[in-house]
């Protein structure tokens, strides 16, 4: 399907036209236009047929948003619960059980288990050996997909525990939770849980003997930092120039732009420049807060350094992520105590209520003006890939180059891994990816 | 075994029967208060038990409230009835494997636990004792059901508290707790006075080695429970209710709370008698292990009347409204001998709208309302065939062999299987059997043929199950469950002309009994055989039939409903075969099957020539899921018709046939 | 030929319960056909000639469907009627009729049968009352044949 | 045909004869993935069952492409652009069967909310430049636009009932997906039932089953993410909320993920219309 027909070979002017990426959770497009062998302008074009959730949301109750604000992806509901929930609980001053805050800490575990296991197994790995998809993949590496679909299991039993069902789960409310967990219940993750910490370790040695295309470039990366544990569900906005923000304080830096060529709105900073968020900066700006079974797995690929400098290497950020997260899991578990009631009693009322969390893929931004009945007037939701937009198209605009002279085929796919490794959560933003590379020279 | 004289258990003392009842090997169940409700639970001590509890119900309300004190038993009827341990929510039927043809499916033999039902109320205990009638009237009885029921032992609790849903008294069920209980115990502000009701229970109190009761103590027991009889009062006029609904199928009232019923079938799920269940089917991918499980089901659900070809029973809300209130106060007597309400009021209290099963009955069959005419005999067996007749038990789960397949029609197939066991071979004319495939669903179907070494099935294909059996090739194996239900009442028709008349598919499950007849041909008069169908090609056993009509001791004539120029037979219904026939209706013994509404034109018909209702015979279809009568699916007024039929005579069903919805 | 069409008459169906008066009297107005297997008695939309009561054999009435042919909607056999509406005023045949096997029927030519009822009350209360009958029957086939039973439902 | 001598049958069963492996596909319109992606959340079963179909078109699990055709094609999501009702008519062209999945494809899902309110007003409220944003006016199920052989309901759907429809499918039965209350599952599972213990609205009752009662089993009320049931009656429920409910407050019960389908709008009009930006429109009501 990525053959254009077009004659290859001749130099400068090939021009290459690729039907579509894949094994990305959306669809969306790329037009980049080439003169004198450089790239001018590289557009990612997102036609999501929009759902205007910011204005869905108008007239509901706090609890209905965390409900309808899981809908805006699938692959990631918990990060727009965990966002919305904490929102508000910090907007209207609402105090949380410690125990509720480490079930929602292991909730939002789970989600990026289930997410960075998917993402490496079943959407990128394949790029790496070869394959059009993990199905085929399957065919020659069995053990090595089972082993993948089994991590990705056992993230999605820790969300189908707490949240009732791996997608869309009910059970996040302001307070807490609509139900309480006994301690039972909860210790039953601890056997598919250390399982999936062998299988997460192994996944580290998996990726990190995988050979990445060159492409070095230095990224302006931001991400969430807290002082004792490694960036989730709160720290404050820091980026790798120094950036330190309340995270209720997003817009004062960052700011939401439109562009012809796009549904999804582009986040930028201020004066302009893009940002990358994701696993590789949270690595880069918080690895020293990375749980000690983790730390010690980045240590033994001695890739840290890369990890912030090639996005292909985004994979392995993963894999360390996902022994992070189950680690981390797995220490909830045993200190589990239940709380003594499932949610702090709240009353509605006025105000502000702004969040930002680290979803699998990077940071979300969430914030609610409330009324006089403690209803929503207005919502601002800047999911991770609308802000890594811009980055992910300068990225291109260097990377490109490199890849002209090369046939079609082999350039279309290369260009699709660099996209594929930020991960682009594209049902939050975009749609069907195309790449057509004009060239005007 | 009535109750002996009371003992007196102290308050504090109430952990050594939970240590006598562990020491008996049983885990303890009782109530407990989980999600703001009293539920029955797994229990390690009297500490889990709702002391200071007490709780208030009224219709689609239900509320539990903190009082204080030390009684542990103020709480009335919890949600929670004990059926969820006697006959469990889901429950294991039949484990199957087929592979390469080969088939083999096995029944999961039940495994019951050692319980204790700790806290159980008067009207519980009746149901208990209700339920394990109607899992035991079948031919069969319910393995399962039998199973846990005799491996637990009752604790019953007399009321001290009512609430305003009870109606107990109504319905003579309580709230005295009089016999069928292994221990009953009154609970008093310091502790129980306990009375044992059968040996188990008796040697269990003894263990306890409890000083016999005070008067005063037991004085103070007996006012106690008076009282909750004063204050429930009489809400339900019981007397003759069964006689009153029966005569008031056809109430405009029915359709005003159809307006308001839900269809959602808590009043069911939450009733203690209520024994209904569906049969889901569950396989592999490959179709090779299959299982069936049975699970809860109701009369409340759409799926519940549906039957092959989509066609179904009960598609009003009204029609299953009525169903259940008929079923519980006034069928259940029918086939049960006793009520199937026991005025717990669960269904009052958890009905999401509210609607109050009292004054629905008040409405549609109040006190003072006319009794008859009674539209069906009151007793079943008037509906069977004669007792001569006995069901033969279906054994087990038996295996045939598809030896020839006839394609009849263009979706119907005879199967001619070989099959050696010995309780299908002694199957009579107009008996099923149950087909099983597994990963299919086991669809019911009537012997077209008894064979020395076999029989013969005529499978019409309209669903996946029925596509799947008439597409076996040779040699393929298929399980059997039967033969079930009652047949054709042979005998009967000794020294009596024969009138046969058979409508489509419908000849399948006659052809059994013209082979029979045709055996014994001196035994019978006259024998006319009446065949319609929808079209020359619709027709079955073709050649078959065209060698009866050679006979000269039998008659057959045929007729289609429509049929293109080539066919130079007969066009029009199969009435018109006979309604001007002169021969002597009273001399006549008829059988007939075919869609319900050929076989209402035709029983017409044949009254009209004088053929008596008890003379004429017809086969019923309906949703038959169990063929035992423990799943309740196939009820028609107080029949089941897979086990009181499918075979009745008209003057046995009564009002029953033929009218809507029920 | 009165005698022998009054001995065909009086021992088919139609005839029953008829008084011999009677019987006598409609057989003088009869005439003997002898069908022959494939020809057509009655043509829909056609004027209805006579009356046909059906000795022996049997005669298909048939709807022409466009697109179908032919459809055989009822078979009339011994003692049953064709061409009733030849009794009513002015009308024309509902269907076509045609002999599935060499047939004999009596036939009554409608002007002379009107005549001789508009004279006859006896007569005419006789045969109004067996038409009446004869259409009364089909109405009810007719509504069963409608509800297509055999189409749907039973596995077996 | 009538009756044969003896003979081998005509037909064959699925297994006598090993059929060709279904052609499948999975393509999405309005939505956010969450069905599709349970199809990679049946871990155990996707490898056995990507060997026993064809998978020709999942774009978010294979660079493996295929415009058609399709003996069973999944869709997802609701039709909300212009070339999304084109795309739908052509897709419909090319499957055998087309099976909706989800409360997006069956029911519109939530973003049919706006359906209610004006396209305009709301389209700009979220884009500086909304001449950049090409949509509907209204977000409706794919049954809207073109005849649909099968759904499969929830938002989102049920791992188990997907997993119980692909084993029908290649096992060649009847898929079991009962059309029955949400109670049933509920009181099957033991569930204390929250709307009378608690007062607490809930829509299992008039709302099909399959999720299993989870929402009832963590304490909350069922919200209807799988849509009415058969016979709903939602009149009767309604007028059971409004005892205790300002009409505005039945209204929001009714709004969620499934609010479009017929009975729950039904109750939504009736109560003035669904929370949300400013006052519903009337006229759109009746669309």
């Amino acid at each position: 399907m990525h053959d254009t027909g077009l004659p290859t070979g001749t130099s400068g002017d090939l021009v290459v036209d690729i039907a579509g990426l894949t094994r990305v959770e959306g669809e969306g497009s790329l037009r980049l236009r080439v003169r004198d062998g450089a790239v001018e302008e590289a557009h990612l074009e997102i036609f999501e047929a929009p759902r205007y959730f910011e204005r869905l949301v108008v007239g509901r109750t706090p609890d209905e948003v965390i409900d309808i604000v899981a809908r805006i992806c699938g692959i990631c509901p918990v990060a727009y619960q965990m966002t919305a929930v904490h929102a508000f609980e910090h907007g209207l001053g609402i105090p949380i059980d410690p125990q509720v805050r480490a079930l929602r800490r292991l909730l939002y575990c789970g989600e990026w288990i289930e997410s960075h296991a998917l993402h490496v197994y079943l959407l990128h790995l394949p790029d790496f050996l070869g394959y059009a998809s993990a199905l085929e993949l399957a065919r020659d590496h069995r053990a090595a997909v089972e082993a993948g679909l089994n991590l990705k299991k056992a993230g999605n039993r820790i969300v189908e525990l707490i949240g009732g069902r791996a997608i869309h789960p009910v059970s996040v409310r302001v307070g807490g939770f609509s139900r309480t967990f006994r301690k039972t219940e909860i210790t039953s993750l601890r056997e598919p849980l250390a399982a999936a910490l062998e299988i997460a370790l192994a996944t580290v040695d998996l990726v990190a003997g995988l050979v990445p295309p060159d492409f070095q470039r230095e990224a302006r990366m931001v991400a969430l930092r807290h002082p004792t544990e490694y960036p989730m569900n709160e720290g404050h906005i820091v980026s790798t120039d120094g950036l330190d923000l309340d995270p209720t304080d997003w817009t004062s830096e960052f700011h939401e732009g439109q562009v012809a060529w796009s549904h999804a709105l582009q986040a930028r900073s201020r004066d302009g420049r893009p940002y990358l968020l994701g696993p590789g900066s949270r690595l880069t700006l918080a690895a020293d807060q990375l749980h000690p079974t983790a730390a010690a797995a980045l240590a033994r690929t001695g890739l840290a350094g890369e990890i912030r400098t090639n996005p292909y290497r985004s994979i392995v950020a993963r894999a360390i992520e996902l022994v992070d997260a189950v680690a981390e899991a797995l220490d909830i578990v045993e200190a589990y105590q239940p709380p003594d009631r499932a949610a702090t009693p709240w009353t509605p009322g006025p105000g502000r209520a702004a969040w930002a969390t680290e979803a699998p893929r990077g940071m979300i931004f969430h914030a609610y003006q409330l009324d006089e009945r403690g209803l929503i007037a207005d919502a601002r939701i800047v999911p991770p890939t609308s802000q890594n937009q811009a980055a992910i198209e300068a990225d291109l605009t260097i990377f490109a180059p490199q890849v002209l002279g090369l046939p079609s085929d082999q350039a279309t796919h290369r260009i699709e891994q660099l996209i594929r490794s930020y991960d682009p959560c594209i049902s939050c933003a975009t749609h069907f990816l195309q790449l057509h590379i004009e060239d005007v020279g | 075994m009535t109750l002996d004289t009371g003992r007196f258990l102290p308050r504090d003392e109430l952990e050594h029967l939970f240590t006598a009842l562990q020491a008996d090997g049983r885990r303890v169940v009782g109530p407990t208060v989980v999600d703001g409700a009293v539920v029955y639970d797994e229990l390690t001590s009297p500490a889990q038990l709702p002391v200071g509890w007490e709780s208030d119900t009224a219709p689609g309300k239900y509320r539990l409230r903190e009082r204080g004190g030390e009684r542990a038993f103020d709480y009335t009827i919890p949600v929670t009835s004990w059926k969820r341990f006697t006959h469990p929510a889901i429950v294991p039927l039949t484990r199957g494997r087929r592979d390469e043809g080969q088939v083999l499916v096995e029944s999961v033999v039940p495994e019951a636990p050692r319980l204790a039902f700790v806290g159980v109320r008067a009207c519980e205990v009746a149901a208990l004792a209700i339920q394990t009638r109607a899992m035991r009237a079948g031919p069969l009885g319910d393995a399962d059901h039998a199973a846990r029921d005799e491996a637990a032992l009752v604790v019953a609790v007399e009321c001290a508290t009512s609430t305003s849903t009870c109606f107990c008294t109504s319905m003579g069920t309580g709230p005295e707790v009089r016999e069928g209980v292994d221990i009953v115990l009154s609970e008093l502000d310091d502790g129980y006075v306990v009375r044992s009701g059968t040996p188990a229970g008796a040697r269990l109190v003894q263990g306890l080695g409890l000083r016999p009761a005070a008067a005063a103590e037991t004085a103070r027991a007996t006012a106690q429970v008076a009282a909750v009889r004063q204050a429930i009062g009489d809400p339900v006029a019981a007397e003759g209710l069964p006689g009153r609904l029966r005569a008031a199928l056809d109430h405009p009232r029915w359709d005003q709370v159809a307006e308001r019923c839900l269809a959602c079938a808590n009043c069911t799920l939450v009733c203690p008698t209520c024994f209904c269940t569906s049969v889901a089917v569950a396989s592999d991918l490959d179709g090779v292990d299959g299982s069936t499980t049975r699970t809860w089901d109701s009369c409340f659900s759409l799926g519940f009347g549906r039957v092959a070809g989509e066609a179904n029973f009960r598609p009003r809300v009204r029609d299953r409204y009525r169903q259940w209130l008929t079923h519980k106060f006034s069928t259940w007597w029918d086939q049960f001998g006793s009520t199937g309400c026991v005025g717990c009021g669960r269904c009052i209290a958890w009905c999401p709208v509210g609607i109050d099963v009292r004054e629905e009955l008040r409405a549609i069959a109040p006190a003072d309302a006319p009794v008859g005419p009674i539209p069906w005999p009151r007793s079943p067996a008037a509906g069977r065939a004669p007792a001569s007749l006995a069901t033969v038990l279906p054994a087990t789960h038996a295996v045939a062999t598809v030896r020839a397949l006839a394609a009849e029609t263009a979706d119907t197939t005879t199967l001619r299987l070989a099959c050696s066991d010995p309780a299908i071979l002694a199957a009579q004319p107009g008996q099923f059997v149950m087909v099983e495939l597994p990963a299919f669903a086991v669809p019911p179907i009537s012997i077209s043929r008894m064979l020395p070494d076999g029989l013969e099935l005529t499978v019409r294909a309209v669903g996946p199950a029925t596509s799947a059996i008439t597409s076996l090739p040779l040699g393929a194996e298929i399980s059997l469950r039967g033969p079930m239900g009652r047949g054709w009442p042979v005998a009967e028709a000794y020294g009596r002309d024969v009138v046969i008349v058979a409508g489509g598919i419908g000849l399948a499950p006659l052809r059994p009994l013209i082979d029979r007849i045709l055996t014994e041909r001196p035994r019978f008069g006259a024998v006319r055989l009446y065949l319609g169908a929808r079209t020359p090609q619709d027709r079955l056993f073709v050649h078959e039939m065209h060698a009866l009509a050679g006979r000269a001791d039998l008659q057959v004539t045929e007729i289609v409903d429509r049929a293109g120029p080539e066919w130079t037979g007969r066009v029009g219904v199969v009435t018109q075969l006979f309604d001007q026939a002169t021969w002597n209706g009273a001399r006549v013994t008829a059988y007939v099957c075919g869609p319900e509404r050929m076989m209402q034109a035709t029983a017409a018909t044949l009254g009209r020539l004088g053929v008596r209702p008890a003379a004429t015979w017809l086969t019923l279809e309906r949703n038959m899921a169990c063929g035992v009568g423990t799943c309740g699916h196939c009820q028609l007024g107080p029949f089941f018709v897979c086990r009181d039929g499918p075979v009745f005579s008209l003057a046995g069903l009564g009002d029953a046939f033929g009218r809507e919805g029920l | 030929m009165s005698s022998s069409t009054r001995a065909l008459l009086s021992k088919t169906r139609f005839a029953a319960g008829m008084s011999p008066d009677v019987c006598k009297r409609l057989a003088a107005l009869a005439e003997v056909a002898d069908v022959p297997a494939g020809s057509q008695v009655i043509r829909e939309g056609e004027p209805i000639a006579a009356l046909g009561v059906v000795v022996s054999g049997r005669i298909a009435l048939r709807l022409n469907v466009p697109g179908v042919g032919p459809q055989t909607i009822l078979t009339v056999d011994d003692g049953d009627v064709f061409g009733w509406s030849a009794v009513m005023p002015g009308s024309r045949s509902t269907s076509t009729g045609t002999a599935l096997v060499p047939t004999q029927a009596l036939m009554f030519e409608r002007e002379r049968l009107l005549a001789a009822m508009a004279e006859d009350c006896e007569l005419a209360s006789a045969v109004y009352q067996r038409m009446l009958k004869v259409v009364a029957r089909r109405l009810a086939a007719t509504r069963v044949q409608l509800l297509d039973l055999y189409r749907v439902g039973h596995a077996s | 045909m009538t009756s044969q001598p003896w003979a081998a049958p005509v037909r064959h069963s699925p297994r006598a004869t090993a059929p060709r492996r279904p052609r499948i596909g999975v393509v999405k319109f309005a939505s956010c993935d969450g069905c599709q992606l349970t199809l990679l959340d049946l871990e155990d079963e996707l490898l056995a069952i990507a060997e026993r179909v064809d998978v020709v078109e999942f774009a978010e699990a294979t660079s493996r492409r295929s415009a058609g055709p399709f003996d069973v094609l999944f869709v997802e999501g609701s039709i909300s652009t212009e070339e999304q009702a084109e795309e739908i008519v052509r897709l419909r062209a090319v499957s055998t069967r087309l099976i909706t999945i989800g409360a997006c494809a069956t029911a519109g899902g939530i973003q049919a909310i706006r359906n209610w309110f004006d396209h305009d007003a709301i389209r700009s409220a979220v884009y500086p430049q909304a001449e950049f944003v090409e949509s509907l006016a209204m977000a409706r199920p794919v049954a809207d636009f073109v005849a649909v052989d099968g759904e499969l309901r929830g938002c989102p759907i049920s791992p188990a009932q997907l997993r119980e429809f692909l084993i029908a499918l290649v096992t060649g039965r009847r898929p079991q997906l009962p059309d029955e209350a949400v109670c049933l599952e509920c009181k099957r599972r033991g569930v204390v039932c929250v709307a009378v213990a608690r007062g607490v609205p809930c829509l299992g009752p008039v709302t099909r089953t399959g999720c299993g009662a989870i929402c009832p089993a963590y304490g909350r009320g069922c919200y209807g993410c799988f849509g009415p049931r058969e016979a709903a009656n939602t009149a009767s429920l309604a007028a059971w909320f409004s005892d205790d409910r300002s009409a505005h407050e039945v209204a929001r019960l009714f709004s969620g993920f499934t609010a479009w389908s017929g009975p729950f709008r039904a109750q939504i009009d009736a109560h003035g219309g669904p929370p949300g930006p400013g006052e519903p429109q009337r006229e759109l009501q009746d669309a």
